[in-house]
């Protein structure tokens, strides 16, 4: 747990579901309810990943268990059709959450046609230009000047739009992220960076990755404030990102967001985290589980019951079915279609080499 | 028509672009009210203002990554490098953010940048002011890569980069930024991938680029004047190559002698000489030469011996004529 | 002796580096209690301790400029990149800081390292765990670049790179890293810049290195049953190659084909092959061939179609021996 | 002038030349002067260094003017033999003070063979190895990551040693300088990051560099002390930077340290600063003079007069004249020497490359 600073993180509900603000929930029932469908949702869609590495029809897939209170909490807290996200690998759940059609990131998955980016890049690094949601990559942290770039941008040519930009712990220690960061700064650019701190970057932990007492306490170097949030309380995520955002949209510059969670599974599916961490360590966490805490507090004010339960997993888990469904008859990409898109037109040196692929292909 | 050098072609250029389209905005570090080191965009903030040509913090990874986000939001940046050996601690945001955009997005977002930076030696700048890393941009598939050695064309190329939909590396040869001056015509374009026909000749093809053009012209005279024709070729364009103009040329003269300034290994001129190989086999008299800068750090000390000379031109020409 | 695979040859050799010399640290991403994630650290932060053994932050270029650093106070660092896809955020680190470092001192400092990193695809990872960016280190003045193809060449290289006084690179193909066992003698060395000659051939030589190696070996079998003798050739050593290995094949049997995984634009088969060509062209029955990976991002979807496959290769095998 | 925090810059002398600290001066009276004396012998380097240029001699120099007490101050604060020192190309009176020899700082400037660097570098990039002080690059900021990992490596071999590194306030903004720090404060690395603020990158004024209320207040984002001190007070800066540097031995850890300064020249000789500052900003930094300030106080406390200055200026020119004369009798570097050094063992096409520029030399 990072030093949060003299106010502590910002929490609404305690471990336990207990409610801890002065202030009453921010939304109706029915807003609350669709919180933890959408929670309960990225975790269904985390098992069907899980299940399709191990059936070898997916490469390899990083989990967003542990990780769902901050995706529906920034997804709530994004103005969609005005803002943009600049999200990382591990935010398939946020995608979700925030509207991106299931077919298309379980095309992307499998790589196939229901992928608007066609297959041509590693499981979970999904793209939704529809709801201005820009393309991940890989390296950690190179997508933060980017988010930077956007959001000078947008001040300049859509006044009251923000860009919300997540990563990982790991990433704070990049170039990228001093270089993103830095420049906010000096802009005032509307962007709030939300960090989703989930204690290790594969197996090296915060206290390697950083001596700061806390990540946002690294918002001072930058001239911009940094709160740390309770991540595994949906509505303190939503909190502390809404109010950075309304800042941001309000021309007041950017935020650095720290989300306090944990990540449960391995680093993806390629990862052995009892090389560097204990079940005990993992049990320990879970303890305060992000959704089961949700689901206490919504049982508590008589909101949720088992039947409802049962009723949201059914049929989200068969919308989730029906949409990977859906990406495998949109079938494979075309071998020769690994040409398109280098550039907008084709050079000679590519024409010649796409005829050569044909070799392979008789 | 006043004759202007190429660096202020360049800078009528970008003046032209921000005054022709609201989109185009120019970043980079001392491009505002300093206008540049070499002033290429001398005068630009106070006549377009600090949104639109803008200073950035010292950090080069940050000015590509920024201008990616500023063309996903509808603007067309203009990137400056400062020197062009200043290029790699941004070197991941060009190979994996600039380069991948369209392919990774399958077109759903695209970089249209310019990503101008001056390159090359003879200026007694020493290491890290003489480097002319073009192979290494060549070699990232989704980078257009355009070097002028005229005004003429430094204008016509970044007018076409400008204008292209993807993004453009130019590199532009310092010691050629106020070697001369020409009437530069207002809005001219020279296409993207279209060498320039220097010199007619028949016994001799001289391909080269950017920083050694104006050697590779003086050795073309010296060659007329022992009654060798050369034909001198200037690329312009390094990605995608002239290939049908060098092979044309070839097959006329059976003698290829290729020139640039950069480091040897896996270079431009390798690529060309490897490809007239494949391709023209039977057609050559004599094998493919490269003259090339030296495949060592750029040395202070040395300045003027490094760049491939006159003399090494002849030289290797004669090793050509004589094979 | 039990036979080993590639990365547990790597792992072993560095175990016995750093037990036999106090001054060898290792350092990286995830090297310490994980192992490294293809595990060519297991087991060694255990038993050499952290300040041995060193996880860093995030963050290439530190990983390769502490590393610089810590040569410079006396120490021999091995460190490692990740996958060879993220060296760009350390590339001015490695360009800048580490090939320069002799240079720049003339011989004061030196930089000792070895810097590993699995590189090529074949494994499904997509864009960022696919590449083979050796062109570009190959391109930069200063540094040494190796790529095994066996256990046994890896575990030599990189003892031959421990002891070395300068900069190696080592690209360790990903695909081949449990691909074999083989029996690998403790303690052996593998010279730095010679090629391996895996078949002795007449008719045509086959000239390849890392990822390759695999379908030219089988390429070069199925080229014998249907009678062509292809001699094959692993480089082993990219900077500097083997270019007597090289020529001596070539002059005997006229034909060249050059196989490798990297994109071909500006790559070390072309600079092989301008050499080639060069040096040899009276002795060409042929042009030489390239067979490159493609000139496009490493795609996902199409993992298996971007490597040269045997079909491919024996297409340009074909294409030598009909010309 | 950047935010100090609450106790403001560390500051012992004030620019009138008054003692202000409640202890008196750290030094003999002989030190005292010694530390004038090499103040006035940086400002008189710094004017051969502008002739060399103005002749066509040296193509291009980094002015250190305005930077004397920062440069002195450092040096003095080293341990000779034991400590580490990491500079940037601004730092010639930093070397001189440190006691690089004059006769290899114009060997580097004329590239002759007096340079231990054999004419290599850019002029300015001094190396000197015999005093423990690593090459420069030019990359801003390239070389802090380098001064960590020497620090890591000191740490381990021999405790009780340091690493002063020191670079401007655009090297702020680098990635490397945040790799740097970042590692130097996981690793708790005895090295002291000095940042010379000369509030201007090139052109670029430091509010466009960095949105922080200091560059002192960043360290907090690396888990390490952070200070300014007045840098046009020589004994600010030794005490500064020397208690700095005394924790780092003590093995307590990293810090940053800032020195606020101005520089008086444009950037470099090619540089044209009226673009971008006015003459009158200039001056009024040039008022608070660190030589004027510290002449003044060893006036005040009658230590200094006219004579002294004269023979001072005098012996000093003559040191440097002398050794301007000797850096170029050691003549030129051989065209060939460009060959040696990139490799221990010349590989193959070096060797015929070498071959090939002698046809450049008959
Ligand atoms: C520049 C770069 N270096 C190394 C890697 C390999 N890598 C992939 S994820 C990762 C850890 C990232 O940790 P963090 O930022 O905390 O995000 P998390 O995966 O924990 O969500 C590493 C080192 C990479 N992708 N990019
Ligand atoms: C990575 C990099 N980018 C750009 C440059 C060009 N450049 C040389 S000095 C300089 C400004 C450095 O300012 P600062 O760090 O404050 O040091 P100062 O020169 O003011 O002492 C710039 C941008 C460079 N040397 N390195
Ligand atoms: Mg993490
Ligand atoms: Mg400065």
């Amino acid at each position: 747990m990072p030093d949060p600073g003299p106010d502590g993180p910002i929490r609404l509900i305690d471990a336990r579901g207990a409610w801890l603000a002065p202030d009453g929930p921010p939304h109706s029932d029915d807003v609350l309810r669709e919180l933890l469908v959408q929670m309960l949702a990225i975790r269904q869609m985390d098992e069907r990943f899980q299940n399709l590495v191990r059936t070898g029809r997916v490469s390899i897939m990083t989990s967003a268990a542990g990780h769902e209170a901050a995706h529906v909490g920034m997804a709530r807290a994004l103005e969609r059709g005005r803002d943009w996200l600049f999200p990382y690998y591990r935010d398939q759940g946020l995608l979700l959450a925030y509207g991106v059609p299931a077919r298309e990131i379980f095309g992307q998955m499998l790589a196939t046609r229901a992928d608007p980016g066609l297959g041509r890049q590693t499981p979970t690094h999904i793209v939704a230009k529809h709801l201005r949601v820009f393309s991940m990559t890989s390296p950690v942290g190179s997508h933060l000047p980017a988010a930077a770039g956007a959001a000078i941008g947008l001040a300049r040519r859509e006044p009251g739009a923000a860009v919300l930009a997540s990563f990982g712990d790991g990433a704070t220690a990049t170039g990228d992220f001093h270089g993103a960061l830095t420049l906010a700064g000096v802009e005032r650019a509307p962007v709030v960076f939300v960090c989703e701190n989930n204690q290790y970057a594969i197996s090296v932990p915060l206290s390697r990755q950083s001596a700061s007492v806390s990540i946002a306490a690294k918002a001072a170097a930058y001239g911009m404030p940094g709160v740390v949030a309770d991540g595994f309380d949906v509505l303190a995520v939503e909190r502390a990102v809404g109010e950075a955002l309304a800042r941001a949209r309000a021309g007041q510059g950017p935020s650095l967001v720290e989300l306090d969670l944990y990540r449960y599974a391995p680093h993806s599916s390629s990862d052995d985290d009892m090389r560097y961490r204990t079940s005990e360590a993992v049990a320990a966490r879970r303890a305060e589980d992000p959704v089961d805490r949700f689901r206490r507090y919504l049982e508590g004010r008589a909101l949720w019951d088992d039947a409802r339960e049962r009723a949201a997993l059914a049929s989200t888990g068969a919308a989730l079915d029906a949409a990977i469904a859906e990406a495998d008859a949109a079938g494979p990409v075309a071998p020769e279609a690994m040409f398109d898109d280098v550039f907008a037109e084709l050079p000679w040196h590519l024409v010649e080499q796409r005829r050569r692929l044909s070799y392979d292909l008789d | 028509m006043t004759p202007i050098t190429m660096v202020q072609a360049i800078a009528r250029t970008i003046d032209r672009a921000l005054e022709a389209d609201d989109a185009v905005v120019v970043l980079g570090e001392d491009v505002g009210a300093r206008g540049g080191v070499f002033l290429a965009t001398d005068g630009l903030q106070a006549k377009y203002g600090p949104a639109r040509v803008m200073d950035t913090p010292l950090n080069e990874g940050t000015i590509l990554g920024a201008a990616v986000g500023m063309a996903a939001v509808g603007l067309r940046p203009i990137a400056e490098i400062q020197f062009a050996d200043y290029i790699f601690p941004g070197m991941d945001q060009l190979v994996s953010q600039v380069a991948t955009l369209r392919y990774r997005t399958a077109g759903a977002f695209t970089a249209p940048l310019v990503i101008r930076m001056p390159s090359g030696g003879g200026v007694r700048g020493g290491l890290w002011h003489s480097q002319s890393p073009e192979a290494h941009f060549v070699q990232t598939p989704g980078l257009t890569v355009v070097i002028p050695s005229t005004p003429t064309d430094a204008a016509g190329l970044l007018q076409s980069a400008i204008a292209l939909d993807d993004p453009v590396v130019m590199l532009e040869p310092k010691r050629l930024y106020r070697a001369v001056k020409e009437e530069v015509p207002e809005g001219h374009t020279v296409p993207i991938g279209r060498a320039a026909l220097r010199r007619e000749g028949a016994d001799l093809s001289l391909v080269s680029y950017g920083t050694s053009m104006p050697e590779v012209l003086r050795a073309a005279d010296e060659l007329a004047a022992v009654g060798v024709s050369a034909e001198v070729l200037d690329l312009r364009t390094v990605m995608p190559w002239d290939r049908d103009a060098v092979l044309t040329s070839v097959v006329k003269t059976g003698r290829l002698v290729l020139v640039a300034d950069a480091p040897g290994q896996a270079s431009v001129v390798s690529e060309i000489a490897a490809t007239v190989c494949e391709l023209a086999l039977d057609q050559l008299l004599a094998p493919p030469i490269r003259v090339s800068g030296y495949d060592i750090p750029y040395p202070y000390a040395q300045d003027r011996f490094y760049l491939p000379s006159v003399t090494r031109i002849l030289y290797a020409a004669k090793q050509a004529m004589d094979y």
